[in-house]
């Protein structure tokens, strides 16, 4: 009996967690300033958000529904092992654009990434001054969406 | 037993992934899920030609539990900020993150966790492999969180990845 | 029933998937298997067909599951009728790829072809509505990948439209099914005429609505007009042989409106396909009479036989019906019959295609000639060959129908312009130029042996011939296989088992 | 049996003739005149049978179904007919074999000459209206080929055109006419129908079937205004114009006007239509024959005349004028091949044909002249040929009838049309043979060899007969006809030359009296003929002919302008108004299911995809964007499944919805990125007006269907026979690999015919013109210059394995819970194709050990194996079978015959989205101009690049 | 008590995604919009297993598991697609 | 508000924006929008098996409400065919956009084309 209050409890926590996360992910996806400060948003509570939900769920299930299910970890596995790559492909993919596009630098606070120490460029967008420039295409507005 | 295991401990992985699917034990799911987790290796070995050496034990283990000691602060701490700071009293920085780490998976591990864990997300590599381009969220000064990083996850892959 | 009724489905699918695993082997594996499957199929079929005559209708439940529930093959007189047509037209058409290499152009010809086979000998057998939808996916596809063989820009953009075209059809297909679905409960057509006649009112409207716009898809397949836009350009762009493959395609979506028409919608569909049947003659054979290239004017000389074809369907009634599937044979035959030797025309001419122009003379001329004018006989409808005996047909069991002058002119005007057309055609494609020197060494007409090639042009060409001679069994078996579409309740009790337990 | 052999000789002879074209000309006209003199022979020999009032009869059946039976008649007509045919066709074929040149194909002429023969006998011995219908369009055909005998000329083919349009259109209308003929009389066998006259000419329908019976006829028959035709015809070789323009071809349209004089005539249409018709040609084609130069030509023209002559008398609809009719047919036909004959042989022997240039052939060509003098004297009526008795007959008879009350006017004209016919005749015989000699002609003419003149001696020798001995030489085969076409009762045939002064001999001297005036007044007449506002009929009927043409290219070329959008346009207008119909018509009442209460995450994630489909459809944005769109609208979907308990679709909605997606993304790569405005916009107006239409009226659809109880469905014995029936407990999967497996049997065949016509499509992209295109193409995005990034390449290592892994169980479980081979399938797909977008299609595509085609044959095989292999345990076809086994230490598993079917539908799926997908992107690869190093599965590896650099 | 918690999430669930489709929407850059794709089908894994724990059923879960993987996936095409324009190369 | 609701609006929409799309004269929005007429069909054949919350077509003894399992059979094989055809029409139309340099599918008067083809 009290297992199951303790449960219900723990499950209910755990719900209002994840909702409250998701939401705050989302929250931040809406709200903050430039596409590499929202990246944080979803890469983070987003992923924390199903996390709990899913961890209730592994609670839950046991508890009420009488099967033991582990579905839930390997969802949490599969979300770990792509969030960050997720992200990152995103944020290579926006740099891109903003490389290509000078226009829509001004509207990240962090400018753009210096090169690193020694010297060597970042993979996105190397070869800056290489002769078989990629970028060599004459158009402004290849990467760049034009409700911008 | 290189050709049959290539990856001991993918296939390990693999075993205990179909025991968590199947959510029941039965021995013949047991050998159904072996007999999968021997098969697939082998043929994704092609895939995955040069594996690094890696500590499968407790460094890992520890590694992982700080990840997600990590991952749960660093949600309420980007909460946070989101909730409570203005967008213009945010200071977001890229960190250029000099590496000491060699092998792909290594620093895709680094990678991954820097950008799950406190308002870091990791951004690029250098065209030499020597750094690692990270995007943080709110950063008061660039060179401490460089160092803390480095200390925090770097040094113990280091240890993992021998 | 034996298992038998399901190989026109297995064979093809079987000799399909060999002929692909052979396809880096000598390519003569894939052709022999490819026409040795069809030559096989053939006799299948005629045995099929002698089963059929009978009068008895073969019932095959697929996976021995009764008949609402699971998908049965049923096989009737009409059914085996069309197998047994869809086969020789097949036999003739592989066979004249192979000859003129058409199937090396490319890739993939013979499985494609024998998918093709199997698409439409699926949709002649099936007896559930759904599974029907299934086939003709299978056959269009099929047949994407044979009107694209080849390729080049015509074909191309052709084949855009026509595969859209088919895409949007297909939609509508389901849309239909749905309709009937989820107002009868069932899919077997049998089971679906049952359950119709006991709708209440308030649902009848929506089992109209899906039954007609099923008609209309199948009006799609058949080029009724306004939905037959695509076939010119799709048929006269592709290969000649694979357009003569495809004469029988606008015939499965008549097929399909002979099945389900009295079977479930009780030929609601009728009064507006017989005027609907009337413009596409006309339209079609002013585009025959226009047409600048002879396969242009096949495809349209198609579209407009296919269209006399239609409305004898739609007048549904028995006489009428009968009418129309002695005139299907033949419509098919004589279309692919043109089609081939229009293949022939520009293989053997060697300039300027299938160009209704002036062009010196060649070897095989008047061989072509003769074929030519065979070809337009057929499809013009004139005597000596079958078009002529189910031209008269389909004339006197229209009498029947409030439409009849209507029919009567659209149908006998039709025909002066399609003979007028060809002797145009003809004459250009064939007495001007004769009076020209003879071929120089250095055009086809040097090539070896050109004139077996004409042989399965000449196999469809007997075919029309027999018909005609065999005009009276073949009118009898398909006034008999008319009767047995009519009858529903026959039909519905040999498809349904005595005791279903959810049937109505 | 006699009457068989009769019609089937001349095809004989036809086909024999058409199989040897090698032989000689003399073999050829051998066999040529073997198979006519039998098939004469023959008819000599039931000849007295049938004149004895016999008529011999055969009838086999063929059609049934229709009433067209291979019935063959010969009654007293038909012999007088045949014998024409056969007779005439004889002597033509021998003149033939003389005329033509060593050049001509003979055996081809000789060959269509007798098939037209075998047409034409057929027509007379039909004793079935529709196989007269057979019979007289086979001789539209016929005449065709042989008037279009000299193709390389212009007229030659434009003649024979013009014939078979006009008489091959008449024919058409005859179909139309004797179809409703034999309706009417309930029977198409003509014996039967001869004798319901006076039910046809009660019918309703009599005026019509009349009328498209008498189009036939006088289409055939050359009468006005159909007559233009016939003068054109005659660019054929000249044996085919004597053969057909005297007794055949021109002749099958009166002669049907006889045969069916019985049933039709007697009624005052039959009258003003063949009476009128046939005098308004007589005088009319008499007057152009007149005018014309032509030999030829004046002989064509003559014979329009001589035709209507005929028409008129069977139009009169006496016995009497009937048997007139009967027995100018017979004169006209000795007379006219004569005379064509003898024009050929002018045209032959003096090398025109001009009768300007000619003239004073008497001395030198005396036979010919001879000849030809008689016959065309018989043609003008003159005495004592045959010619003047049937004539004096004619006269006879119109003095009998009345026009439209009138008296006069038909025995006018007939006396005017008299006199024109002099008038040609006169001029044929004094402006060809005598008159001055010329001091020049094309040719040196001289009288020909036998074998030409010997065969128009034969005709003028009978014409010359019957006009002496008429009653003794014709009665006995003009009689019977008579009788037969009037139904046996043939008044009285005297015909004689002299029958005192009667109204007749009157009108028939004041016709040559005329006629000779006419010639004498040649010159101003001729004058006064070409101030005529006369137009010609050819350039008139191929104006028509080109109008037509051009017609129909317009209406074809703007009906089928290709236009896609129409196309769809049209085919969603008549779906919505199919539904609107059924619904108006069928009756409609709404249902009485209870609702499903919303909630409100629902109601979020349909606004979400409503949003999403407006932004798809309205908003004008880049390509790309509209595809992350449709993953919204293919997210919420799947959301929408799970919802509504369909876990099954949900998972298949996802993957396809992923792999869609990836195909569109490597296609777009290549197509144009941005939309570019094509629509104008009342386009678009039309576009979203349909669009609305069609949603609203799918979506008033569903819920039509939704509010109401569903009635019955006979899923309920799916669900119940899942388990027990079909081994697995999801019914959904138990459906598709069992119950229904057939359809997913076609569903994955159609699903490899996809992937391997995708194949055959970009095989050979990369040659001719898209391959220039794709090697001129230039990447019109920015690109970055990392190919392979590394993050992504190690967790695509990682996922894999676990991809394979779930795709495994997805597969396992489905025949119990949610999966199956499909979704499976799809997942390892997804699997290995994240491989080829990490690490490269070249890297990928080398180790991914699998040849797509085979798997998409084999999964086919496998499929179709289980489906066949319940034969070999007595059960049907794709009969699953399913038992649970316990082995030792794994336990208690179920085996099932299904999963074997899964099986095959997993490795077609696999491979069938791989060979899609791999030839796509490969596609791209060749768009490449950098040459494609493959290094390894990342561009930036750093363990790599720290051992390069240590 | 689980109920009402659920509700609540399965509300901010719903809050969430009508965030994310303002920012599908608003975009600027395509990366934003990937970025909103990738958040909702995240937040769908969520909206999934919550339904699961409403029905007390693990029906969904592969459900959830495969849009776990292949959002990804879609998330690595549309990503590839704006670096180098050709998705697999 | 009901489901029922939803679904059918939704089905509407998904069906006037995929004739819309259908409708221009582009290759490439028309194949999208046949992507969007599939999804509205897909929903519209899976409704016609009526709305059920809850109750997934998994056999279980006793059970005796449940959703109708044909239409979603019906349904699966819709999609799968359908992802076929599409996969289809876009290559051909990636494939004719390489052969003739446009994408256009609005009818371009061809006939010089017919004759440039036939001469090669």
């Amino acid at each position: 009996m009290t297992v199951t209050v303790i449960a219900d409890a723990v499950i209910a926590g755990l719900l209002l967690l994840g909702g409250g996360f998701a939401l705050i992910g989302s929250w931040g996806l809406a709200k903050l300033p430039s596409l590499m400060s929202r990246l944080h948003g979803p890469t983070k509570a987003t992923t924390l958000g199903v996390g709990s939900c899913l961890v209730a769920s592994v609670v839950y299930f046991p508890v009420h529904g009488g099967v033991w299910t582990a579905h839930e970890l390997l969802i949490t596995l599969f979300l770990f092992i792509t969030a960050p790559i997720s992200a990152n492909l995103i944020a290579k993919a926006y740099l891109h654009g903003c490389h290509t596009a000078p226009g829509e630098q001004s509207m990240m606070a962090e400018g753009m990434p210096d090169a690193a120490e020694n010297g060597a460029d970042w993979a996105t967008f190397g070869y800056d001054d290489a002769e078989e420039d990629p970028l060599s295409v004459p158009t402004g507005a290849g990467g760049k969406d034009p409700s911008a | 037993m290189k050709r049959l295991l290539p990856h001991p401990g993918l296939t390990a992985m693999l075993l205990l992934i179909w025991m968590l699917m199947l959510n029941s034990f039965s021995m013949g799911g047991l050998l159904l899920g072996a007999f999968f987790a021997v098969l697939i290796p082998v043929y994704t070995a092609a895939f995955w030609p040069d594996r690094p050496a890696m500590r499968w034990e407790l460094p890992l283990l520890r590694f992982v539990l700080l990840v997600i000691r990590d991952i749960i602060v660093a949600n309420f701490h980007v909460a946070r900020l989101i909730l409570f700071r203005r967008n213009r009293d945010l200071r977001p920085g890229w960190l250029a993150i000099p590496l000491e780490l060699h092998s792909a998976e290594a620093i895709t591990l680094l990678a991954g966790t820097i950008s799950l864990t406190p308002g870091t997300v990791s951004v690029d590599i250098s065209t030499d492999g020597r750094h690692l381009l990270v995007h943080a969220l709110d950063v008061a000064d660039v060179n401490a969180e460089i160092a803390h990083i480095k200390a925090r996850y770097e040094r113990r892959l280091l240890e993992i990845f021998r | 029933m034996s298992a038998l009724i399901a190989a026109p489905v297995l064979l093809p699918a079987f000799a399909a998937t060999l002929s692909l695993l052979f396809r880096r082997r000598r390519r003569w594996i894939g052709a022999g298997v490819s026409i040795g499957a069809t030559a096989l199929l053939l006799a299948i079929d005629l045995v099929l067909l002698g089963q059929a005559a009978t009068g008895e209708i073969g019932i095959y439940a697929l996976g021995d599951w009764p008949a609402p529930f699971g998908i049965v093959l049923v096989l009737d007189r009409l059914a085996a009728m069309m197998l047994v047509l869809t086969a020789a037209l097949a036999l003739a058409v592989s066979i004249h790829a192979t000859l003129t290499s058409l199937d090396r152009r490319g890739w993939h010809f013979h499985p494609l072809f024998q998918f093709q086979l199997l698409g439409l000998n699926g949709a002649f057998l099936t007896g559930d509505l759904f599974n029907l939808f299934v086939f003709f996916e299978v056959l269009l596809i099929a047949s994407y990948g044979l009107l694209l063989h080849g390729q080049g820009a015509r074909r191309l953009t052709a084949g855009v439209q026509y595969v859209i075209v088919n895409l949007v059809g297909s939609t509508l297909f389901l849309i239909a099914l749905g309709l009937l679905y989820g107002v009868t409960g069932t899919l077997n057509m049998a089971d679906m005429a049952v359950r119709a006649s006991a709708l209440p009112i308030g649902d009848q409207g929506l089992f109209r609505a899906g039954g007609l716009l099923l008609t209309a898809v199948f009006a799609l397949k058949a080029a009724l007009l306004p939905l037959h836009l695509w076939l010119p350009r799709a048929y006269s762009g592709t290969a000649p042989a694979v357009a003569a493959l495809f004469a029988i395609m606008t015939k499965v979506g008549a097929y399909a409106i002979i099945r389900t028409g009295p079977l479930i919608f009780a030929g609601a569909a009728g009064r507006y396909m017989i005027p609907a049947a009337l413009g596409t003659m006309i339209l079609g054979f002013a585009g025959f009479l226009a047409a600048r290239h002879l396969r242009v004017m096949t495809a349209f000389g198609l579209i407009g036989s296919t269209a006399i074809l239609l409305v004898a369907v739609a007048v549904f009634q028995e006489r009428a019906m009968a009418a129309a599937l002695y005139y299907l044979p033949h419509t098919t035959l004589a279309a692919a019959f043109l089609f081939l030797v229009t293949d022939l025309l520009i293989r053997w001419r060697g300039t300027e295609g299938d160009a209704i122009v002036v062009t010196p003379g060649y070897r095989g001329q008047q061989v072509l000639a003769a074929l030519f004018f065979a070809g337009g006989i057929a499809l013009a409808g004139l005597p000596p060959l079958s078009g002529f005996i189910g031209k008269l047909l389909i004339l006197q069991a229209t009498l029947s129908s409030s439409w009849w002058p209507a029919i009567w002119a659209a149908i006998l005007i039709t025909s002066l312009v399609a003979v007028i057309g060809f002797a145009r055609a003809g004459s250009t494609l064939f007495w001007k130029s004769s009076g020209d020197a003879p071929p120089s060494p250095g055009t086809s007409g040097a090539r070896a042996l050109p004139l077996k090639e004409a042989a399965p042009a000449g196999f469809l060409l007997a075919l029309m011939v027999l018909l005609t001679v065999a005009a009276g069994p073949v009118t009898a078996y398909m006034e008999a296989a008319s009767h047995q579409i009519f009858d529903v309740a026959d039909y519905a009790r040999a498809v349904l088992p005595p005791a279903s337990g959810v049937g109505s | 049996m006699h009457l068989i052999l009769l019609a089937l000789l001349p095809f004989l002879g036809a086909g024999w003739l058409a199989l040897s074209p090698r032989a000689s000309r003399d073999v050829h006209a051998g066999i040529a005149v073997a198979h006519v003199v039998a098939a004469l022979g023959l008819l000599i020999f039931i000849a007295p049978g049938v004149l004895g009032g016999a008529p011999d009869a055969l009838r086999l059946p063929w059609v049934p179904a229709l009433g067209l039976d291979l019935s063959l008649r010969l009654d007293g007509l038909g012999l007088l007919f045949a014998a024409l045919i056969l007779g005439i066709g004889l002597l033509i074929v021998i003149y033939a074999r003389f005329y033509l040149s060593p050049r001509d194909p003979m055996g081809k002429f000789l060959s269509l000459l007798l098939l037209f023969q075998g047409a034409m006998l057929g027509i007379s011995l039909s004793g079935n209206i529709l196989l007269l219908l057979v019979f007289w369009e086979l001789t539209s055909l016929s005449s065709f080929l042989l008037i279009g005998f000299r193709s390389d000329t212009a007229d030659g083919r434009q003649g024979a055109r013009m014939a078979l349009a006009v008489t091959g259109g008449g024919g058409l209308a005859l179909i139309g006419g004797l179809l409703m003929l034999g309706h009417i009389a309930g029977s198409y066998e003509l014996a039967d129908v001869l004798l319901r006259g006076d039910i046809v000419r009660a019918s309703p329908l009599y005026p019509a079937a009349l009328l498209l019976i008498l189009l036939g006829c006088f289409t055939k028959s050359a009468q006005f205004p159909f007559h233009f035709w016939l003068p054109h015809a005659m660019a054929a070789p000249t044996p085919v114009s004597a053969y057909l323009h005297s007794a055949t071809m021109v002749k099958a349209g009166v002669f049907l006007l006889a045969r069916l004089w019985p049933v039709l005539s007697g009624s005052d249409w039959w009258f003003y239509l063949v009476g009128t018709t046939g005098l308004v040609t007589m005088v009319v084609g008499a007057a152009i024959a007149l005018f014309k130069n032509d030999l030829k030509a004046i002989l064509a023209y003559s014979t329009v005349s001589q035709l209507g002559l005929m028409t008129m008398l069977f139009g009169f609809g006496t016995p009497a004028a009937a048997l007139a009719g009967i027995f100018h047919l017979l004169n006209h036909s000795l007379f006219k091949a004569a005379l064509f004959m003898n024009a050929g042989i002018v045209d032959h022997e003096a090398g025109t044909r001009d009768i300007r240039l000619l003239g004073g052939l008497a001395r030198l060509m005396p036979i010919t002249t001879a000849l030809g003098t008689i016959a065309a004297a018989s043609m003008a009526g003159l005495p004592p040929f045959g010619g003047f008795l049937s004539k004096e007959m004619m006269l006879e008879e119109t003095v009998h009838t009345a026009w439209l009350g009138t008296h006069w006017f038909v025995p006018a004209l007939a006396v005017i049309g008299a006199a024109l016919s002099v008038g040609y005749s006169l001029r044929f015989i004094v402006h060809l043979y005598f008159g001055p000699r010329r001091d020049s002609y094309p040719a040196a003419p001289h009288d020909p060899p036998l074998g030409l003149w010997a065969p128009s001696a034969v005709l003028v020798a009978l014409t010359l007969l019957v006009g002496l001995f008429p009653a003794v030489l014709t009665g006995w085969l003009v009689v019977p006809a008579a009788a037969d076409i009037t139904g046996g009762t043939a008044s009285g045939f005297h015909p004689a030359l002299w029958h005192g002064v009667t109204p007749a001999l009157v009108m028939s001297v004041t016709a040559v009296a005329a006629g000779v005036v006419l010639l004498w007044r040649y010159a101003p007449l001729l004058r006064a003929w070409a101030a005529l506002p006369l137009f010609e009929a050819k350039p008139v009927f191929q104006a028509g002919i080109e109008r037509l043409v051009r017609a129909a290219r317009w209406l074809s070329d703007t009906v089928h302008d290709g236009s896609l959008q129409r196309q769809l346009a049209l085919l969603f207008l008549l779906a919505v108004a199919i539904g609107v119909e059924g619904i108006w018509y069928g009756g409609y009442s709404a249902g009485t299911r209870e609702l499903l209460p919303a909630p409100p995450i629902a109601i979020i994630a349909w606004s979400l995809l409503m949003a999403a489909t407006a932004a798809v459809a309205l908003v004008p944005r880049q390509r790309f964007v509209t595809l992350i769109y449709i993953s919204v609208i293919g997210l919420v979907v799947s959301l929408a499944f799970i919802h509504l308990s369909a876990p099954d679709l949900a998972l298949t909605q996802i993957s396809v919805e992923t792999v869609t997606i990836l195909l569109l993304l490597l296609a777009l790569n290549l197509l144009p990125k941005q939309p570019v405005q094509l629509s104008s916009n009342p386009e678009r107006v039309r576009n979203l007006v349909l669009g609305v239409a069609g949603g609203v009226t799918s979506g008033l659809a569903a819920w039509a269907v939704m509010t109401r109880e569903p009635r019955n469905p006979i899923s309920s014995f799916h669900w119940a026979n899942s388990y027990s029936g079909g081994g697995g407990t999801n019914v959904v999967n138990v459906t598709l690999v069992d119950f229904r497996a057939f359809d997913t049997f076609g569903e994955i065949i159609v699903l490899g015919i996809a992937a391997l016509t995708i194949f055959a499509l970009l095989q050979p992209a990369a040659r001719g013109v898209s391959g220039q295109r794709l090697r001129a193409w230039i990447a019109d995005l920015p690109r970055s210059p990392e190919r392979h990034p590394m993050m992504f390449a190690v967790a695509a290592r990682l996922l894999l394995p676990l991809a394979l892994m779930v795709g495994l169980y997805v597969f396992l479980r489905g025949h119990n819970a949610p999966g199956g081979g499909f979704i499976a399938g799809l997942i390892v797909s997804i699997a290995l194709l994240m491989q080829y977008m990490a690490s490269g299609f070249e890297w990928a595509d080398q180790r991914r050990q699998i040849d797509e085609h085979a798997l998409i044959g084999f999964g086919v095989i496998i499929a179709a194996l289980t489906g066949v292999g319940s034969l070999v345990f007595g059960a049907p076809l794709f009969t699953s079978a399913f038992g649970y086994v316990s082995w030792p230490i794994v336990g208690k598993f179920e085996l099932a015959t299904a999963m074997l079917f899964d099986i095959g539908v997993a490795l077609a799926v696999i491979g069938a989205v791989m060979l899609a997908l791999a030839e796509l992107s490969h596609i791209a690869q060749r768009a490449q101009k950098e040459p494609v190093e493959d290094d390894g599965p990342m561009d930036i590896d750093p363990a790599k690049l720290r051992g390069a650099r240590p | 008590m689980i109920a009402a918690a659920l509700i609540i999430a399965m509300g901010c669930i719903a809050l969430a995604m009508l965030l994310n489709l303002f920012r599908l929407f608003r975009g600027p850059t395509p990366a934003d919009r990937i970025l909103a794709l990738d958040t909702l089908v995240i937040n769908s894994i969520a909206f999934i297993i919550l339904i699961g724990i409403q029905q007390t059923t693990t029906t969904y879960f592969e459900a959830a598991l495969l849009l776990a993987m292949v959002g990804f996936v879609g998330t690595a095409a549309y990503c590839k697609f704006l670096l180098r324009g050709d998705v697999v190369e | 508000m009901s489901i029922e609701f939803l679904v059918a609006t939704a089905i509407g929409a998904l069906t006037a924006g995929g004739i819309y799309l259908c409708l221009r004269a582009r290759t490439f929005p028309v194949v999208l929008g046949l992507a969007m007429l599939s999804y509205a069909i897909n929903l519209f054949l899976f409704a016609m098996g009526r709305l059920v919350v809850g109750k997934p077509p998994i056999y279980a003894k006793g059970v005796a409400v449940y959703t109708d399992p044909l239409p979603q059979a019906l349904v699966l094989t819709a999609i799968v065919i359908s992802f076929g055809m599409t996969a289809l029409a876009l290559v051909l139309a990636l494939r004719t956009f390489l052969e003739t340099g446009t994408d256009q599918v609005d009818g371009t008067p061809d006939p010089d084309l017919l004759d440039r083809e036939n001469r090669t």
